[in-house]
């Protein structure tokens, strides 16, 4: 996962318009497009939506100018046990129908149901919905730019200091793990060696995973007394410089939320036959 | 009234560690101060008694002549800002701005007035281009600008570094040297170190305190302490380069009058052919 | 280790949401907890260790069927940290930048995600240490059962929370979460004991004194 | 048939950052080689691919003739050890003996091999009675050398250090230096070492590689580096000070020959004196 942050970080000092916009846009749009796909009932109507939703992001990936492999990496990063959800789906009932037919019978009394295919789609088209805007947001968007971004919206100051101190250590501590990796290469190790016993493997991990503990401990006790000594109490925070959203923020979320807002209640209503 | 005087200062950490023993130490107004010694001589240990992070165990500090209590550490802390050995110890915050920000928030000052101060640190310490940086992304020098930026935006009247050198190539060096002696004669600020880098203090101490097993074993002007060839190999220090060729060559005969830093030896070595030639 | 992250969507959005309720009301005391701690206050310190069981839980581990999985670790901080806050706190923190940044456990159930790694698995870890380590008076065999336990019911929880979602049958899902993680909860045991083992005898003074741990 | 060669070898980091540009570098066997620049210009990089943990992006590079490829690297690595900066990175083990032994143990030798290397490696770095310590507790110094004897166990015919001297006081440097001069005449062993320490360098090399921005920019003996003085302050180090000295005094007309080593720079003066007296 050290990689994987060191590669989502790489995308983030990209250029582009969608880099450029304010974090404080990005988030809420991200945010509030996650919650409505999952406010959408389990029912057909999440295809329509979840197509427009996808249009959406597919668009603002477009203007991101981040190859779409990225995005492909970025999805097999999260999918092993969504997918394993969604897999088993088809061959499980779920409360969410009352009748089930069988489309095909396997052995051992196993059936896979249309209803249960159905059912795993929804999933499928919402699970994948929210982690694009996921990366999207994180793909676009620097760690410390969403953190003041997240200040600005209202996160309590307390969580924005904590917060602001694990982004930072995380790169510390992610640079530390890369180099225990090779010096653990250096003297012929590799967790993967299947010359080597497998208890034996477990129990070098557990160390280098102790000594991690102590030397992340260590640090937090030698930060905790260097901010001591730059006068940290109860009220500290992390500096947020005052910023008002620029025309082309305001213009992206006016420009982008009503889509994220009408398409859910549009179509449910139309699947009601209100419309 | 000194900025800062210990009086018989002793430290006993846990487990019977001896780490401070007796220790005398003064820092008068605008010095350049270096404290040598080796690893684990009490360097460290001494520092931080300066603001209030360690409690003696017996003896006395003086801050403007007067004990640290819980009700003026944080003045004191103001008043003398320590810089510790590793930058990522003290660059906490994701940003370098929030970072040096980090001080003058906790002193309660207002929006602008943090802003003009970290503008005003990032100015002298030489790094306004990084202030939207990351700290990972900066160089081992550039981290430790950042941290001494993070101290004087507080604008303490006394700056203490912990081995300001460590971990830097000449060219940082180089640069950290005229840094210090900048802050002493243009802020007229009060410069303490640590540093076991022997050959620099010349360049930039107006006064030398020498420690070994948490004493203060000598303390001096450069010439006063860099003649004490025998104590300080007894501390496991040495001699720097130029004082102790010099000094052979005059053990040998060679009428060559005493120097420290470079152009000193250069003009004497010159003066001492020039008589002879 | 793999298939504890509910991902967005599974859990209904009003279910999500009092997962969350609960959730912050953990977090609140767990921030209490690092701010009254009588030694001396902790949310600076717990602040940099999650970065450090964030690096943790990157490390590789090896499976004997030949995948690799990770730790979670919140047994490890609530027996070292002598509180199974200390896992709340940690884990909140893990969780988010997990989600925000990587898609790894959605936005909408992290609150769900919250209290299954880090609620239950620092209440369950630790008291169930605490408890065994009462009993046989050995921090060993009682950190690697608390490391396990905690684990096992962790991945129960996450079974029992989507099948009141509807989105996973209860059976099902006890049977085989419950099974795949009794068997890797033995790797997270192990690593646990062996890791709180170079702990004390490198750091005993970290751990609490009534953890009857002696180097 | 050189012990490392490498053929205009290129390493780009993910981002386009250029780290190695075109190095072209040599170890023969039973040789002390200083690679010397500023922070960042690459030495760690190289050092990284002397045993495959680093590939290049383009250029080769040869061990015992042979380049690196997955079913060799085992062995390319019990052949090259490499020690890194941080010695914290590379020690987890509970005690001193069982860290040592890691390296041997992954070499899957016998019980009997294990204890014998480790016992052998332990006297040779000189911290035989370290032993049973618990690595967290020792002195950066102490630590130093047992990541250096966990790779000595190893028994490798090269051994790389990234800046060895990092860290440690004058003392620690001293005995450094002595280890490394007595790994090559004792043992016939080739050593590799990073430093921006130039003073150190006449002592302890044969061989001098100046690194800057990825690229070798001058190789060649301690003389034959140490007179491009331009050249090295173009690269941001420094001459060290006895030579740079004696160069000034040439240069205003003394007639003095030029030295590099305390012993040498001695005598060089008393015969410039003699001479003239």
């Amino acid at each position: 996962m050290i990689e994987e942050l060191f590669f989502i970080e790489k995308q983030a000092y990209r250029k582009s318009p969608v880099h450029d916009i304010d974090a404080r846009a990005k988030i809420i749009l991200c945010f509030a497009a996650i919650v409505a796909m999952v406010a959408v009932p389990y029912s057909p109507v999440v295809f329509p939506v979840g197509l427009v939703f996808f249009l959406l992001f597919a668009i603002l990936w477009a203007l991101s100018r981040l190859s779409p492999l990225v995005y492909g990496k970025r999805v097999l990063m999260v999918v092993p046990f969504g997918f394993f959800l969604i897999l088993v789906q088809i061959f499980v009932q779920n409360p969410y129908y009352t009748v089930y037919t069988s489309i095909a019978d396997l052995p051992f009394g196993i059936h896979v149901y249309r209803e249960s295919v159905e059912f795993a789609s929804i999933l499928f088209v919402k699970f994948l919905v929210s982690i694009s805007f996921i990366i999207l947001l994180s793909s676009t968007t620097r760690v410390q730019d969403l953190l003041e971004g997240a200040g600005r919206l209202g996160l309590p100051a307390e969580f924005s200091l904590v917060l602001g101190m694990m982004v930072r250590y995380i790169f510390v501590f992610g640079y530390i793990t890369r180099k225990v990796g090779e010096s653990l290469a250096a003297r012929c190790f590799s967790p993967f060696d299947r010359n080597l016993p497998y208890r034996y493997r477990l129990r070098v991990l557990a160390y280098t995973i102790g000594t991690l503990f102590i030397r992340s401990y260590e640090q937090g006790e030698r930060t905790y007394m260097a901010m001591l000594c730059r006068g940290y109490g109860r009220e500290s925070h992390l500096y947020i410089r005052k910023k008002p959203l620029a025309r082309r923020d305001l213009f992206f979320l006016l420009a982008c939320m009503p889509v994220v807002v009408c398409t859910p209640v549009i179509a449910w209503l139309s699947s009601q036959g209100l419309l | 009234m000194h900025l800062i005087e210990t009086r018989d200062l002793c430290h006993v950490y846990p487990g019977n560690v001896r780490g401070l023993d007796r220790v005398n130490f003064i820092a008068p107004r605008n010095a350049r101060i270096a404290v040598i010694g080796a690893n684990g001589a009490g360097k460290s240990t001494l520092f931080k008694h300066f603001n209030g992070i360690l409690q003696p165990t017996s003896g006395t500090i003086l801050i403007r002549g007067e004990p640290i209590t819980r009700e003026n550490v944080k003045e004191v802390r103001k008043f003398v800002g320590v810089v510790f050995q590793n930058p990522d110890d003290q660059i906490f915050s994701p940003t370098v701005e929030q970072d040096v920000a980090f001080g003058p928030m906790n002193l309660g000052l207002d929006g602008e007035t943090v802003r003009h101060r970290v503008e005003e640190a990032l100015r002298v310490v030489g790094i306004t281009h990084l202030r939207n940086r990351v700290p990972h992304h900066l160089s081992g020098g550039e981290k430790k600008r950042v941290a001494i930026a993070g101290i004087i935006a507080m604008e303490p009247q006394v700056l203490v570094l912990d081995e300001p050198t460590a971990g830097l190539d000449p060219a940082g060096v180089r640069d950290l040297v005229d840094f210090v002696n900048s802050l002493a004669r243009r802020f007229g600020m009060t410069v303490i170190y640590s540093t076991h880098d022997v050959s620099l203090v010349p360049e930039m101490a107006d006064i030398v305190y020498v420690m070994d097993k948490g004493r203060i074993v000598a303390s001096g002007t450069c010439r006063e302490v860099f003649v004490q060839h025998e104590m300080l190999a007894s501390v496991r220090l040495e001699v720097p380069v130029i004082p102790r060729l010099i000094g052979a060559l005059r053990q040998e005969g060679v009428g060559i009058s005493m120097a420290y830093t470079f152009d000193e030896a250069k003009n004497a070595f010159l003066e001492a052919f020039g008589r002879r030639g | 280790m793999i298939g504890l992250h509910i991902p967005d969507s599974f859990i209904p959005l009003l279910q999500a949401a009092v997962y969350w309720v609960i959730a912050l009301v953990f977090i609140a005391l767990s921030l209490r907890w690092a701010r009254a701690e009588m030694r001396e206050e902790k949310v600076p310190l717990v602040a940099v260790l999650a970065a450090g069981i964030f690096a943790i839980q990157a490390v590789n581990v090896p499976i004997p069927w030949g995948t690799s999985g990770h730790m979670v670790g919140a047994a490890l901080a609530a027996i070292v940290l002598g509180s199974p806050f200390a896992a709340v706190f940690v884990l909140t923190l893990v969780l988010i930048v997990q989600g925000v940044l990587f898609g790894d456990g959605g936005i909408t159930v992290m609150g769900a995600n919250i209290i299954n790694m880090g609620v239950i698995g620092g209440f369950v870890g630790f008291y169930s240490y605490k408890g065994l380590n009462r009993a046989i008076r050995n921090p060993y065999p009682a950190a690697f059962v608390a490391a396990w336990l905690s684990l096992f019911v962790s991945a129960l929880a996450c079974a029992v929370e989507m099948a009141i979602a509807g989105t996973f049958p209860l059976g099902l899902g006890l049977f085989s979460m419950g099974l795949y993680h009794a068997v890797i909860g033995v790797i997270e045991g192990a690593i646990t004991t062996v890791a709180l083992y170079l702990i004390v005898t490198a750091r005993p003074d970290i751990l609490p004194k009534e953890s009857g741990v002696t180097a």
